[in-house]
């Protein structure tokens, strides 16, 4: 546990020395806080894995009172796989030439955003969830507004919708303080009845929840907000911040609510995600701009978050919380690859169209490699991560044949996902008249956005303890 | 007793509403924000009414309302900076 | 005899506030707007903090109340005369730019 | 009695419910700014009357007050022309509110009569947490952790905002009637500010009401030209922003590292610890909020 608590308060430790020493060379000092983080992390999934559950009361009051954090084995691991993608964006922002006009103020936001986004997995309590959203949603929009006047007016929506899904998400959570006196997730789940005012709460809830997390049919801020963001701060809002309130999603319904409200539910929300996953996917392949169609991209992947959310409340299925969990790390760490790759192509040949990427096997092969392979572990080639997650997904749904449909919905999203993504590598292979301008700077950032493409291929090595992991929670 | 709380209760809820009406209705930046404000208006009268269920006030209650008013006004502050800016560039 | 006191004065008060209200809505400037508003309102205020005095079982409380009146009788005074200047201020600008 | 104590709910609520529908619908932005303060007035009054003084004090200087200069300051800094218009009322959106009205309300009704809350735990515990104002426990001591965040989230705001390099607001000269009663309304501030912390130990107060009539205090003096422009350089202005949170931040890691857990503080020193943290959250709040408002005074100048 103060493991974790140090992966957390480094994060917040090192802005407020940022924004108060204000050194020339904040890069470093950056750089090192996210590795004593990510140490931190990495012990702390570590305790798990030996120990089990850990359970903190903040304050050391009783429960019902106190804010109480836990640590489990799926929170562990976001955990460490936030610290992993913020070492890797804060390195790309330190060493990609693309990114000096930006740093300034870059560095203290993306450390307080980590340092939240830390607080957020740890905690069990419905406000304090309600306040490091709050924080999540303004760090999110400050770091937007970093790129310029152009961003403006897709961050002021943002922040708006954000604030607006707040106060939805408040209002179910007073409810049921209300209806049953306590905030904390585990009490709740020992109280909690199919009444009206249990399901108008979880409704609100989920409302707000679905909003801030741009599921479909609540996603249309995300392109425009995520594709005018600087590059960096497009990787991390694209891989981990939607990611926050599906976390709390699930143990909402997972924990919270009573099977007989969660099984319509979860069929209502399956299909969402399989909405989610035909119209975004869609949008993908359609649109002329190649940050638009990564940020398309994680509307149709977020579908399949949601599908398996879905699923495993409609059928009541604890495996599909692995599948579940590894598609949230497994496109968390593809889509930074593609998103710093994007980015780095489209800043370096200036040009935010598609067809400005002909020739760039040529002049910049290591990103569009590195989209490529983080595109096959989104389409689920095997062995990448996004495979496992797939396959684990697809099982359940193979053994009955009444569950044939949502298969078929799978694999249709599939081809389109393979569809965008070849859309983007085959323009690289096209040949070029005006041949862009080949830079030899730009190579560190290149192999850094490489980095994580490999590390989700490098799942599939460890599928084997992962998978353990997720039985040990799910026992 | 019960039916003064109730009409708050009640109150509550339409405040959030209103707010909500509002931000669909009015396409003016500000004009959203002053709404999100009513909606946050409408969610602390609920929980103050909440509070007030028992003999003894609910004392959670009323931090989690000092806290939420603080986070709307820190929210407002910003967003009313953005609204600004992002008009302003449009000149 | 002192609580039929405080209950008078109170009402009293309470119709100044009235009155001001009536005049903010019916009178045609600002200048007039502003003084029905400014002097209805302190002499109400003053009214209702004497009525609320006579209840008071402590002096501290009289004090604090006779503070907050004076608080009030400064601000509010300020703001009218910001007000009445600005809106000089504005007419002055709108006949020359008449002219 | 019970009966003219209804009357009054009732028309408070009436009075807050057409305020509130007035804002939205009211044609001019101008109009809808200042019906909104009103609104935030009533609103206060309605926390009286439903027994909350810490939120009345709250609303009446954060809700009406700070946030009534935000929406103003935001209004002097748009061109007039910009304003759009509002959109066709649509009955759709009528309808919709209306449906979802009897929804919602119907859903609420029933919380009225089943009063589960932490009331008796927290009573319970308030022996031992170092004050005796149970909303201050709350807030500095069982949820400790919430208001941390808070200041935090406070911290984003102004971070978010100096890094849109507006220009800073156009403050006209002030007239001298104005100077001099801003000069002895400063002093005032102070002092009640300070009355209000002190307070908050034992009664209705604390961080949050004493920083915002503090930041109100800030803001007359900056209107006045009596302090200079909130600049990024100066190290003793970052040090106030960021003295709330960091030392609340460095409390929490000692209290972990060398006492019993996170924010657990020691019982001999619980009541001194959480007033220094009132105290320097105190300073943060009032310089954060006088900052959002006043805005960020550029460098070059």
């Amino acid at each position: 546990m103060n493991a974790a608590l140090v992966s957390m308060v480094v994060p917040f430790f090192a802005a407020m020395l940022v924004l108060m020493w204000r050194p020339q060379q904040q890069s470093w000092l950056v750089i090192v806080a996210s590795i004593v983080s990510l140490l931190a992390a990495m012990m702390a999934l570590l305790s798990v894995i030996d120990s089990g559950p850990q359970s903190l009361n903040l304050g050391g009051w009783e429960s019902p009172l106190a804010i109480r954090f836990q640590l489990m084995p799926v929170n562990a691991l976001l955990i460490v796989t936030t610290a992993v993608i913020h070492l890797i964006v804060v390195c790309f922002a330190a060493s990609s030439h693309h990114c000096q006009s930006i740093k300034q103020a870059f560095w203290p936001l993306a450390l307080l955003l980590h340092g939240s986004l830390v607080a957020l997995w740890l905690s069990m309590d419905l406000f304090n969830w309600y306040v490091t959203l709050e924080l999540l949603g303004l760090a999110a929009v400050s770091l937007v507004t970093l790129a310029g006047h152009k961003a403006l007016r897709a961050a002021l929506d943002y922040l708006l919708l954000s604030l607006f899904a707040s106060l939805t998400y408040l209002l179910g959570v007073v409810m049921l303080y209300g209806q049953y006196g306590t905030l904390d997730i585990a009490l709740l789940a020992t109280l909690t009845e199919a009444d009206r005012v249990t399901q108008t709460a979880l409704l609100l809830i989920s409302a707000g929840l679905m909003l801030k997390a741009a599921l479909w049919p609540l996603h249309l801020w995300l392109p425009a907000a995520h594709s005018s963001a600087p590059t960096p701060v497009s990787a991390l809002l694209s891989a981990l911040v939607v990611k926050a309130p599906l976390f709390i999603l699930w143990l909402l319904w997972s924990r919270v609510a009573p099977s007989e409200l969660a099984v319509p539910m979860g069929f209502w929300l399956a299909l969402l995600g399989g909405g989610a996953l035909m119209i975004g996917g869609w949008s993908a392949c359609r649109t002329p701009h190649l940050k638009t169609l990564v940020a398309y991209s994680t509307v149709a992947q977020l579908g399949y978050g949601l599908l398996a959310l879905g699923l495993l409340l409609h059928w009541q299925l604890n495996d599909l919380q692995a599948a579940l969990w590894l598609f949230v790390v497994a496109h968390a760490l593809a889509k930074t690859s593609m998103f710093l790759a994007a980015g780095e192509i489209q800043a370096s040949t200036g040009k935010k169209r598609l067809n400005s990427l002909r020739g760039m096997t040529l002049t910049m092969p290591v990103a569009l490699f590195a989209f490529a392979v983080a595109g096959g572990s989104l389409i689920g080639l095997p062995p990448s991560g996004g495979f496992i997650a797939k396959w684990l997904l697809i099982q359940p749904m193979l053994i009955e044949p009444a569950h044939w449909p949502w298969a078929l919905l799978v694999i249709i999203a599939t081809l389109l996902s393979a569809a965008y993504v070849f859309r983007v590598v085959s323009q690289g292979f096209r040949q070029s008249s005006v041949s862009a301008t080949a830079t030899e700077h730009g190579k560190s950032a290149q192999w850094l956005a490489l980095l994580p493409a490999i590390l989700v291929w490098l799942m599939a090595l460890f599928s084997e303890p992962l998978l353990q992991l997720m039985d040990v929670f799910s026992a | 007793m019960t039916l003064s709380l109730q009409l708050f209760l009640a109150s509550g809820g339409i405040l959030w509403l209103t707010g909500l009406y509002g931000l669909w209705r009015n396409s003016d930046p500000i004009r959203r924000i002053i709404s999100l404000n009513i909606m946050g208006s409408g969610v602390f009268l609920v929980m103050v009414t909440l509070a007030r269920r028992e003999t003894s006030t609910d004392p959670v209650l009323h931090a989690l309302v000092v806290t939420g008013l603080v986070v709307a006004v820190s929210a407002t502050a910003f967003a009313l900076r953005l609204a600004v800016a992002s008009q302003q560039e449009k000149r | 005899m002192i609580e039929a006191l405080s209950i008078l004065l109170l009402w009293l008060g309470g119709a100044f506030f009235v009155i001001g209200t009536v005049g903010l809505l019916r009178f045609p400037d600002v200048y007039s707007r502003l003084h029905a508003l400014t002097k209805a309102d302190t002499l109400g205020l003053g009214l209702v903090i004497l009525g609320l005095s006579l209840r008071a079982d402590q002096l501290f409380t009289v004090l604090l109340m006779l503070f907050i009146w004076l608080l009030v009788m400064a601000s509010s005074a300020t703001a009218c005369q910001l007000l009445a200047r600005y809106q000089l201020q504005s007419d002055k600008d709108s006949s020359d730019g008449g002219k | 009695m019970a009966a003219s104590e209804l009357i009054l709910d009732l028309i408070l609520c009436l009075v807050l419910l057409s305020l509130a529908v007035a804002v939205v619908e009211v044609k001019r932005l101008y109009d809808s700014i200042i019906l909104f303060i009103a609104f935030g007035l009533i609103l206060s009054i309605t926390w009286a009357r439903l027994g909350a003084p810490d939120l009345a004090l709250a609303e009446a200087a954060i809700g009406a007050g700070i946030t009534g200069v935000l929406l103003m300051a935001a209004y002097a800094n748009l061109a007039p022309k910009k304003h759009l218009q509002n959109s066709h009322r649509s009955w759709l959106a009528v309808g919709f509110s209306l449906a979802a009205m009897v929804w919602l309300v119907l859903s609420l009704i029933p919380l009225a009569d089943s009063p589960e809350s932490l009331v008796a735990v927290a009573e319970q515990a308030m022996a031992d947490s170092g004050v005796t104002h149970p909303v201050t426990a709350v807030l500095l001591n069982f949820r400790a952790w919430d208001t941390l965040l808070e200041l935090v989230v406070l911290l984003l705001a102004l971070l978010g905002m100096q890094q849109l390099r507006l220009p800073s607001l156009k403050i006209a000269y002030p007239w001298p009637l104005l100077n001099a009663w801003g000069r002895y309304l400063a002093p005032l501030t102070i002092v009640i500010g300070g009355y209000l912390l002190w307070r908050g130990s034992s009664g209705p107060g604390g961080a949050f009401q004493s920083g915002a009539l503090l930041a109100a205090g800030l803001i007359v003096l900056r209107l006045n030209h009596v302090i200079p422009g909130l600049s990024w350089q100066h190290a003793w202005l970052r040090c106030s922003v960021l003295c709330g949170a960091g030392f609340f931040l460095i409390i929490a890691c000692l209290t972990a590292w060398l006492g019993q857990g996170w924010l657990d503080y020691p019982a001999s020193y619980s009541a001194s610890l959480i007033f220094i943290i009132e105290f320097l959250a105190t300073i943060s709040i009032a310089v954060t909020l006088a900052w959002l408002v006043t805005g960020q005074q550029e460098a070059a100048s």
